[in-house]
């Protein structure tokens, strides 16, 4: 085969880069003056078949795309550190304390409306899955936590998340008595008054 | 692409411009009449003089600033006579430049600042700094341009980066997060802590007790029971104060005992009752 | 110089011939995953350096793009750009050989008052940003080129705009008050008649 001329070779291959389609060889010899384009094709597709970028054609057209094996490469996931919504937290604690529970279960608890979102982000973030559903009337979904959740929060089993009654010591139970404390400005609340103030 | 300002229209005689062959075709001057009517597609007074001292064809560095204040006097002449209107700026202009010839020809006066020369190689400096940034201009746009000579890609596949959230919280915040559900939606029931108190009794039965030993006007403070600073709550000594005023005052009114004070905020005093007499 | 890894170098090819916008190499690297890519780069440029498409820097940032040389055979179909008023290039040529560079500035290289359109035209294409604001009285906001300004007058960078080092040897990018000082060895403080000269 005769080596094709090499600035024809190039003005292929700009042409092909700079389409914003892909071309038939018809296409491409019309744009380049009646030039024989085919073993200009056949000599950048030999060029270009061990890079990164390959020539290829597809019923007809030529068009230049990524080479296959790197195809993972014109997508990527990047991970971004978010920090939990309050009631994320808030849902992902009743449902660790309480599991398995309903959703309506989880509002009686907060005592406000859980949006469903809510529990999206849960389960996106891997620790919260459904546990199937109560066989009471409606059949709602119940949810649990997961390991996933275990290891993240560094607990071996459920049973080592504190209790009401450790809950209570650490001064993160007792909205009366947080109040009390910071009206009289005496040390023993400060740290149970900042739950108490939240609503 | 009309930016708001004078649109350019081209300037006139544009081949003694050479680089600026970016323009519009100018439109072909006829004579002085078309010439003059193209005032408006000069930039402003420095850009007329640029032009007329780019016709001198001489290197901006060696123009001859009088001969361009001469002919820009006689541009400004002609079109006067043609009663064209002219932006009041080339009219300043001219009579600066009416002036500034008026000084170069005329004997120095050496206390004159500036001096003539030094406006003359100021305006000369100023030409040559448009000028050159004319010609940079020119440059710029004759080169090779994306998008007109050269291109990128014409259909790139795009890379994407899709975002994933990594969810973060701490096993505190799980726990603070339940105490506060718990805590918030609890049934409030209201406990009154218990505190020491020196009760209303205990102050009447002591103040009494003391009121009958007492033989004159004694501080109502002498009847407190005295605590121990050290391991007292303060809050007990100022409720015994309280219940100790409280217990005075029932004893005035039941004719038991008589107070005084002598002044707002001065220590109230008390006494056991005379006999037949009120408080 | 150590040649890069050959995946390394179809990887940066395959990113570069993907993305729509010219990449850093620090974007580069990130995508892929840390990797240094600038030996990659370079390695890159050097082969297609001959080809009819080229591996080109352009303010930091890398894109391929048709040779130019091959202009005449790619120009026929499209559009022409944006043709640019008078004002407009001169507003631009002295933002590039000056910047950053304040509006008052401008005028007073071109002895006009700039319309406020003038520099739109020049953001409004991308190639004008606002460089933040000169401290001095008044704070006047300045003007700088962008990465794409020298993308698309196939700039490496502003050292190669054209004829900048004999202008800047010419003392042409001084201002007048400057150039007159050095001429005539005086105090640059005389100047006030700069200005007093338009008015």
């Amino acid at each position: 085969m005769n080596e094709p001329d090499d600035d024809l070779v190039r003005a292929v291959e700009a042409t092909l880069f700079a389409s914003e389609t892909p071309l038939t060889p018809e296409e491409l010899s019309r744009h380049l003056g009646g030039a024989p384009v085919k073993p200009a094709l056949a000599s950048l597709a030999a060029h270009y078949a061990g890079r990164g970028v390959h020539l290829v054609e597809r019923g007809g057209r030529w068009h230049f795309q990524t080479a296959p094996d790197l195809a993972h490469l014109l997508r990527r996931e990047r991970e971004e550190p978010r920090r939990l919504s309050r009631a994320a937290v808030e849902a992902l604690a009743i449902i660790a304390y309480h599991e398995p529970v309903s959703r309506a279960e989880i509002e009686a608890i907060r005592g406000v409306q859980t949006a469903k979102g809510t529990l999206d982000v849960l389960m996106e973030a891997g620790w919260v899955r459904i546990a199937g559903r109560r066989e009471v009337p409606g059949r709602p979904t119940i949810y649990a936590t997961t390991p996933a959740f275990l290891a993240h929060f560094g607990l071996t089993t459920r049973r080592d998340l504190p209790g009401i009654d450790e809950l209570r010591a650490a001064g993160l139970l007792d909205p009366v008595d947080a109040a009390y404390a910071a009206l009289t400005g005496s040390e023993a609340g400060s740290a149970a008054s900042e739950s108490g103030a939240e609503e | 692409m009309n930016d708001g300002a004078a649109p350019p229209t081209g300037a006139p005689d544009s081949d003694s411009f050479g680089t600026d062959d970016w323009l519009p075709a100018a439109s072909a001057p006829t004579g002085d009449e078309a010439l003059y009517l193209e005032l408006d597609g000069w930039e402003g007074p420095l850009d007329l003089l640029l032009d007329l001292a780019r016709r001198q064809k001489v290197d901006l560095r060696r123009i001859s600033i009088l001969d361009l204040v001469d002919q820009y006097l006689a541009y400004i002449n002609r079109a006067s006579e043609l009663r064209l209107e002219l932006a009041a700026d080339y009219l300043v202009m001219a009579a600066w430049l009416a002036y500034l010839k008026s000084l170069l020809l005329l004997p120095r006066d050496p206390e004159m600042q500036p001096s003539p020369e030094e406006m003359a190689l100021r305006l000369q400096l100023r030409l040559q700094r448009l000028g050159a940034m004319r010609e940079a201009g020119a440059r710029l746009m004759a080169r090779d341009r994306l998008g007109r000579d050269v291109f990128m890609r014409g259909a790139p596949e795009g890379i994407s980066i899709d975002r994933k959230m990594r969810w973060t919280a701490g096993l505190f915040d799980v726990i603070q997060a339940y105490g506060g559900v718990k805590a918030r939606n609890a049934p409030v029931v209201h406990i009154v802590r218990e505190r020491p108190v020196f009760t209303l009794e205990a102050a009447l039965e002591r103040v009494s007790r003391l009121l009958g030993v007492a033989i004159d006007w004694m501080d109502l403070r002498l009847f407190l029971p005295q605590f121990d600073k050290a391991t007292t709550d303060p809050r007990l000594a100022r409720s015994a104060l309280a219940s100790s005023f409280v217990a005075a005052l029932e004893l005035a009114k039941q004719g038991k005992a008589e107070l005084a004070q002598d002044g707002v905020f001065g220590p109230v005093r008390l006494r056991a009752a005379r006999s037949g007499s009120n408080a």
